[in-house]
């Protein structure tokens, strides 16, 4: 018997059937990962686990009893606790605050400041940061280090079942390291683990047993490690696929036009007298660990940062961008796919048309009106182009699935054609299916003569996408990696900003195993 | 059934086509007091008194779409109605043509502050648009007290609001539609309008998407300033004459009014068809409660006790989740 | 040890706030034809508070998210029926004390239940009750008129021997006794967490309805200690609209002034303290100064507009103008 | 210490009327001067507290008035009581001589009444004014102004009828005054009368648009009172072609401009209150009370009033001028003989 099961499960939203009849069960001591495409349920079916959401059929098994939710306060009860995919911190609460929310300890029936912090302290010691101070408002902490509270918060409550959906997307890899001797160790603790991830290498990596789920049904569930990446996919996205990233153009292209150029740009302390070239039809990645400065640098392009210095050029005419309004304007034609969809990129519960034309209104109107029908024609290009699913234009962009939301926030800037493309971290919380028709799409944009600077948390993308990277370290340039070179061991050593010797000294050692 | 109502039924909003109901009951329990709640007199009477509401609830309403709040509005219409008055006596007739404009003008200069204060210092509204409604008291008084202004309103004033066109249609009904219409365009169909929407949902969203947020939120206020005072300069008109209070009586009614309309006060969300509703519910209810001979005390009593039932009605939130 | 800069920190606007009361009032102080005398002080403390416990009553929802736009109402309410049952004997004084005091909390929980139940947003659901509050007010009194318990209503609005107002060491007990536990409960951490993100407090399983409920009633209750303290400085009950909707409106600008967040989960009880004070030191200002009479509303107006847009010389520090957006 | 009860003579009874014949007579403490008086005044954002002020100010400055005061401070409060109280408090407390108010609640001034007494300064209320028996007040006959009111609808309706009173804003004392007049001569006339209430809050738009709904609903009155807003009402009427009835209402410009053009139509008025300048009334009681001079304790303000067919233009009324301000600004028994043109045409350019 199971420790954990769920049978029969179903839960609509509307017309939409978000899982149908779906089961699960999970043991303790092991990793389940969840696998499946944007949409497929996987969310649901956790919110159902952890009682956020109440299920319109099915049952929950606990240790052999029929459990039922009414509040995710009592599914902790039960021993469940949910790390969720949109981060459930309360921004102006101290880290501490956050990690004993739900049931803190007391002293005199008031909270007891000091044994809070202590538990702060330990539960982030074993969240891998015991570099955050336990009195740190959660909102002054960048998103990655957020996840870490996250995740030291779920472990606060001592459950025994974990559920994390998709919490390692906004971790860079040495972060991810982290978490994973986090959850292999309360593996080894006995806690049954649920582990949702589109990264196919974590799965690889942690998961002892894995179910995958196509269309709110679980279709298949197999001991990890006895069917290939390949089968996986198929299983998920349910057709054959092959080759994630298509194949890059051969170097040699040096006759193309320099699109963008940047020379010395520095701002505060976070970017250090950057410079480097774009050129039409190259796509350039910004590697290096998280928050050294990559996603200020493409805020600095975009015109967000005040007190920029330092020159950017384009077509070789220095240029001043002041603001957004400006950076998209036809004679610089940038586009910058923002962080955080959620808040930065899309108006949720505005329609999926009025979000997908909001960027590009100015050409689809005349003197401030716009003509209805030039724009449902854009935008029905645009659903087709992306392949966006979405049951018509008028529902909420809310409501659809985490990649489908992100292919209406890449289809939004593509609207505006632009020419040079900034992209920050645009794959997160995207499906394998999605994420292969994005690298296609990216290419082909590349080649239809853009310019795209593309940053990406995640190695492999770096490596099958740009056709160079270029490294940031403390807000500077550390290297530039072109073609070939752009390989794991070389995005990770000068990541770590470790150069080129321990590198080279690196590969030797390995030669020599 | 024709295409034509079928898509207008998918369109219409419940909580509208509720509050529209709201009002068809209002009217029915008036008529059980007197069968002259729903002589054509009244109900014209009562739409023509609802322009000066709903013209200053369509800026309230453009505010509130963007998550805002107007609380300027009191001296505002004052501001608009006194301003209009002090400027006819001027040169003549030269005063006459510019009184309206002018008072509307001055309704969009403190707008203006309002939306610079909120759009560019980041000024919460809900405290700026209270200050800017005590600078505007201080100037009204300073006005009165010290330039013995003329008060008395223009032709143009009279007759915008009290005249009546053809088939006896109240031409500020008239006025009102001719604004209504003009915000709907403005809100469905233009840029501004889908930025205003925008901005209420997320304002960071449409400030990356390209778009001059600040400056489309100072041209709402500006836009609420000028109806606010437009507003009043039509109540001018309808009393012949300005007066420092004429504004406090639209405040809460205004916010009221948007909001029975279905208008999320969180901004981002509301028809302006709604806003329509909401004005006509808060006359006609004030109405019926002022004629019926009952105390101040029961008229209050009974003006909340409605307005909850009929947000209870239609006017509930989503569940989260 | 660099605790205390987290604790400073977090009261930062707090400590502004008082800052810049310190400042007004001894401009004041200053220019007060009687100096800073005991007498002085206690004029201003009184009416200090009796705004003070409003906007604290005002805090209360702003913690949450929301607004209540009846506080004024119901601090009426609390004042007409106060000058009924706050009278004769110790025992009965007590016991209309306690019903007053009762009627605020009861008038809060109807609020905080129709906004939870009803689902209904704050600022119309309290514009709504806030007309049949005021409805109740004036059928308790139609004409201004009543009494309160004289002693009772001289010793808390007269002087401590020393020369300390009495009203302000009352206020100090309230938020002793009230605040201070509160702010240091579950259910007040909840109060913040609910306003901080209200989805997020619910994931995280915060009793998010008991915590808005609580803090409407902490609203009401607030309140109603307002209502008390004007009856013990009027002596008497007066349902006057004008006057509810200006507390109301005065209880924004001191939550605000008192460096609260109107978007929830941010700010203390005691910021509005300071805030409201430093909101009837902006009033007395005109008293020192030889101000023409009619130009004394605009001194006031500009004044206010000037201290809510200090708090927009922050801007000058952005780098990012995406932290524009908050 | 507060002032002495004597047994008389008054000082001046042509300007000082006792209230009735039982009011007490105070005698200050005498004072030498020139003396400290301040005007705590509460709201201030109408036409008729801003005239108030103004005439205040005028009278304080007129030579022989000026000789008499070191000081004239004027500081309005706005609508709360709290801070009106406590301006007179700082008043007492910088030593000011005389505090003139006019009240937001006449009945929270008592702890405030005692304190000025046992400093020995001199409270003066009018208008609004103190429900009280040891300050003085200079008085309005609220209830009488209601009286002369339904006096008229009865003298032009002999057989009585439907009668529309716009009241003024519920929760006051005048509202209340003036309401409780009117009914009890109604119900003193024995005629069959119909009232129906509805509510102007002495406002113009208000009352207008009360009026219009009234009218919409209960298609004819057989006379008119308001207490306030009376433009308003007319011009209600007229706009819904209600045929012009009797009308007892109050002093505004607007509203006597009104009564003087369509007289002949049927719109047959009284008009009566008390203008702003009592204000000045209040400034000469405090005066006289600070020289020692022996003051009731409770003085009636004669009303300012006209009836129909007597409206003589650039007397009872201002053709010319704004409709927003209160004529009957004068009080010759008392030497004040202020026009209200004059206090409200100082504007800027002319002074
Ligand atoms: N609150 C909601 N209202 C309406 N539809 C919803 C809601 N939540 C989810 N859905 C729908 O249910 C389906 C399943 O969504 P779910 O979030 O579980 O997908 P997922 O597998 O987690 O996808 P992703 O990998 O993108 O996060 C989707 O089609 C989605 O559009
Ligand atoms: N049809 C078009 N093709 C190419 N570029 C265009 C077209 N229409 C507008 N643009 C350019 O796109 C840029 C963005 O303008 P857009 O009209 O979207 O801005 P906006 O927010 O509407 O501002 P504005 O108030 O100036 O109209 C402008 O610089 C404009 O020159
Ligand atoms: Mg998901
Ligand atoms: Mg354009």
């Amino acid at each position: 018997m199971a420790f954990f099961q769920m049978e029969g499960v179903s839960k609509r939203y509307g017309g939409v059937s978000a899982l149908q009849n779906a089961s699960l069960s999970v043991e303790m001591g092991r990793i389940h990962a969840i696998l499946g495409e944007n949409g497929a349920g996987k969310s649901t079916l956790i919110k159902v686990m952890s009682g956020v959401v109440t299920p319109d059929e099915g049952r929950m098994i606990m240790e052999g009893r029929e459990v039922q939710f009414a509040s995710p306060a009592a599914a902790n009860r039960a021993g469940i606790a949910c790390i969720f995919q949109e981060l459930s911190l309360l921004p102006d609460l101290s880290v501490a605050d956050n990690i004993s929310i739900s049931n803190p300890p007391k002293h005199f029936g008031l909270i007891d400041r000091k044994a809070q912090r202590r538990i702060a302290e330990e539960a982030l010691a074993r969240a891998g940061g015991p570099d955050i101070h336990p009195l740190t408002l959660v909102k002054d902490l960048p998103l990655s280090r957020r996840q870490i509270v996250e995740i030291a918060k779920a472990l606060a409550r001592k459950p025994r079942i974990l559920i994390l959906d998709e919490a390692t997307s906004a971790l860079a890899a040495a972060d991810v390291e982290k978490v994973y001797t986090v959850l292999k160790r309360l593996r080894s603790e006995r806690l049954a683990l649920l582990y949702i991830s589109h990264r196919m290498q974590e799965i690889a990596e942690l998961a002892d047993d894995c179910t995958v789920f196509r269309n709110g049904r679980n279709i298949a569930t197999y001991r990890a490690g006895t069917k290939s990446d390949n089968e996986v996919v198929e299983l998920m996205i349910g057709r054959e696929y092959s080759h994630v990233f298509p194949p890059k153009p051969d170097v040699g292209r040096q006759e193309t036009p320099i699109l963008l150029e940047a020379s010395g740009l520095s701002w505060t302390s976070r970017i250090k007298d950057i410079s480097f070239r774009v050129r039409a039809g190259e796509v350039v990645g910004l590697g290096g660990l998280d928050g050294q400065g990559q996603r200020e640098l493409l805020l600095a392009l975009f015109g967000v940062l005040r007190g920029l210095s330092g020159e950017i050029r384009i077509e070789g005419k220095p240029v001043s961008v002041a603001s957004p309004h400006r950076a998209k304007a036809s004679d610089l034609g940038m586009a910058l796919i923002p962080e955080d969809r959620k808040t930065e990129g899309l108006m949720l519960p505005m329609s999926v048309r009025d979000n997908l034309s909001f960027a590009a209104l100015g050409r689809l109107s005349h003197f401030g009106v716009i003509d209805r029908d030039v724009e449902n024609t854009a935008v029905a290009d645009m659903i087709r182009l992306l392949a966006i699913r979405a049951d018509g234009t008028d529902i909420p962009v809310g409501s659809l699935s985490g990649g489908n939301q992100q292919k209406v926030l890449i289809a939004k800037w593509l609207m505006i054609t632009p020419r040079i493309i900034l992209l920050n971290d645009p794959t997160r919380g995207i499906d394998v299916g999605t994420k292969q028709e994005f690298y296609k799409l990216l290419r082909q944009l590349a080649d239809a003569g853009r310019a795209i600077i593309f940053y990406s948390t995640d190695y492999a993308e770096l490596i099958g996408c740009c056709d160079r990277v270029l490294v940031l370290y403390g807000g500077a340039i550390k290297r530039e990696l072109v073609g070939k070179e752009i390989t794991e061991r070389a995005l990770v050593s000068s990541a770590l900003n470790i150069g080129r010797q321990a590198e080279e000294a690196g590969e030797k050692s390995v030669a020599a195993r | 059934m024709s295409i034509f109502a079928k898509s207008l039924i998918r369109h219409i909003d419940p909580a509208v086509a509720i509050a529209f109901g709201c009002i068809a009951a209002l009217l029915l329990f008036g008529s059980f007091y007197s069968t002259s709640f729903i002589s054509p007199a009244f109900l014209l009477q009562q739409l023509k008194v609802a322009s000066f509401l709903g013209i200053i609830a369509t800026g309230a309403m453009i505010v509130i779409l963007l998550g805002q709040i107007d609380l300027s509005i009191p001296w505002l219409v004052a501001v608009g109605g006194m301003m209009s008055t002090a400027i006819v006596g001027w040169r003549s007739p030269m005063g006459e043509v510019l009184a309206i404009p002018f008072g509307v003008l001055c309704g969009v200069a403190f707008g203006l502050v309002n939306g610079f204060a909120v759009a560019y210092l980041r000024i919460p509204s809900m405290i700026i648009t209270l200050a800017v409604n005590a600078v505007a008291q201080g100037l009204m008084v300073v006005h009165t007290g010290g330039f013995s202004p003329q008060d008395a309103s223009s032709f143009a004033m009279r007759f915008l609001a009290t005249g009546n066109s053809l088939l006896g249609i109240p031409n500020a009904l008239l006025v009102w539609a001719a604004v209504g219409g003009g915000a709907t365009f403005l809100l469905s169909r233009t840029v501004f309008g889908r930025a205003v929407y925008g901005i209420g949902n997320s304002e960071r969203a449409v400030y990356l998407s390209g778009v001059r947020s600040q400056r489309i939120v100072m041209l709402a206020f500006a836009l609420s300033g000028g109806l606010s005072a437009f507003g009043g300069v039509l109540l001018a008109g309808y009393a012949s004459k300005a007066a420092q209070g004429m504004g406090d009586a639209y405040l809460l009614p205004a916010i009221a009014a948007v909001v029975l309309g279905g208008t999320s006060i969180l901004g981002g969300r509301g028809t302006y068809l709604g806003t329509i509703a909401g004005v006509i519910l808060i006359t006609l209810l004030q109405s019926i409660l002022s004629v019926m001979q009952i105390e101040e005390a029961g008229r209050q009593i009974i003006y909340g006790v409605v307005i909850i039932l009929m947000l209870l009605l239609y006017g509930r939130e989503r569940r989260v989740q | 040890m660099r605790d205390w800069r987290y604790h400073v920190g977090e009261n930062r606007d707090t400590l502004l706030a008082f800052a810049v009361f310190l400042i007004m009032f001894g401009i004041y102080t200053g220019n007060h034809p009687a100096g800073f005398t005991a007498n002085v002080v206690t004029t201003a403390a009184n009416k200090g508070v009796i705004l003070a416990l409003v906007a604290m009553a005002q805090t209360a929802v702003v913690l949450t998210a929301g607004i209540d736009l009846s506080v004024g109402m119901i601090f009426l309410l609390a004042n007409c029926l106060a000058s009924w049952i706050v009278v004769g004997s110790p025992g009965m004084t007590a016991l209309g004390l306690l019903g007053v005091l009762l009627v605020g909390l009861l008038c809060g929980a109807i609020n905080g239940l129709v906004v939870i139940f009803g689902r209904l947003q704050p600022i119309v659901t309290t514009i709504a009750t806030g007309a049949v509050y005021f409805g109740l007010a004036l059928f308790l009194r139609p004409v201004p008129g009543g009494d309160v318990n004289s002693e009772l209503a001289d010793s808390l609005t007269g002087q401590l021997p020393g020369g300390i107002p009495a009203s302000l060491v009352v206020l100090f007990l309230i938020i002793l006794t009230i605040w201070l536990p509160f702010r240091r409960s579950e259910i007040g951490r909840a109060v913040y967490a609910v306003g901080s993100s209200e989805a997020a407090a619910y994931m995280s399983g915060v009793p998010v309805r008991k915590a808005k409920f609580v803090a409407y009633c902490l609203s009401g209750l607030f309140a109603a200690m307002g209502g008390l303290f004007l009856t013990f400085f009027t002596y008497s009950g007066e349902a006057s609209a004008a006057n509810g909707g200006a507390y109301t409106l005065y209880s924004i600008a001191a939550v605000v002034l008192g460096g609260i967040s109107l978007f929830g989960g941010k700010g203390s009880v005691i910021g509005a303290v300071f805030g409201a004070l430093m909101f009837r030191t902006i009033g007395d200002l005109l008293f020192v100064f030889d101000l023409e009479p009619l130009w004394q509303p605009l001194f006031q107006g500009v004044v206010l507009l000037l201290a809510v847009s200090l708090g927009s010389l922050r801007l000058f520090q952005i780098r990012n103008r995406l932290d524009l957006f908050g | 210490a507060g002032p002495k009860v004597v047994s008389g003579p008054n000082s001046d009874p042509n300007c000082f009327a006792p209230w009735t014949e039982n009011v007490k007579l105070f005698q200050f403490q005498r004072k030498a001067g020139p003396y400290r008086i301040a005007l705590a005044n509460g709201f201030i954002a109408n036409t008729w507290r801003i005239q108030m002020i103004k005439t205040a100010k005028a009278y304080a400055s007129q030579p022989d008035v000026a000789a008499k005061l070191k000081e004239f401070k004027v500081v309005s409060t706005g609508e709360d009581v709290a801070a009106q109280i406590a301006a007179v408090n700082n008043f007492i407390d910088s030593g000011y001589d005389a505090i003139v108010v006019n009240a937001q609640n006449p009945t929270a001034f008592r702890p405030v009444i005692k304190r000025a007494n046992d400093a020995g300064v001199v409270l003066v209320a009018f208008d609004n004014t103190l429900d009280t028996e040891d300050a003085i007040n200079v008085n309005v006959d609220q209830k009488g102004l209601g009286r002369y009111w339904a006096d008229w609808l009865v003298k032009n309706l002999p057989n009585g009828g439907k009668i529309l009173e716009v009241r003024g804003v519920s929760g006051t004392s005048v509202d209340r005054d003036r309401h409780d007049g009117i009914q009890e001569v109604f119900k003193a006339s024995g005629k069959p009368w119909e009232t129906v209430e509805v509510l102007g809050k002495w406002d113009d738009p208000t009352a207008q648009k009360v009026t219009a709904d009234a009218i919409a609903v209960h298609k004819h009155f057989d006379g008119m009172t308001a207490q306030g807003g009376d433009t308003g009402v007319v011009q209600a009427m007229i706009d819904a072609k209600h045929p012009f009835v009797a009308f007892g209402g109050e002093t505004e410009n607007g509203f006597r401009k009104f009564c003087a053009k369509y007289s002949a139509d049927g719109l047959k008025c009284a008009s009566g209150g008390t203008g702003p300048a009592q204000v000045a009334v209040a400034i000469k009681t405090a005066i006289a009370a600070l020289e020692g001079n022996v003051v009731p304790q409770s003085i009636k303000l004669p009303l300012a009033r006209v009836e129909d067919p007597n409206l003589k233009d650039g007397q009872d009324y201002y053709s010319e001028q704004s409709d927003n301000f209160f004529v009957g600004n004068a009080f010759p028994t008392c030497g004040i003989n202020f026009t209200a043109q004059e206090i409200m045409g100082q504007s800027e350019a002319n002074q």
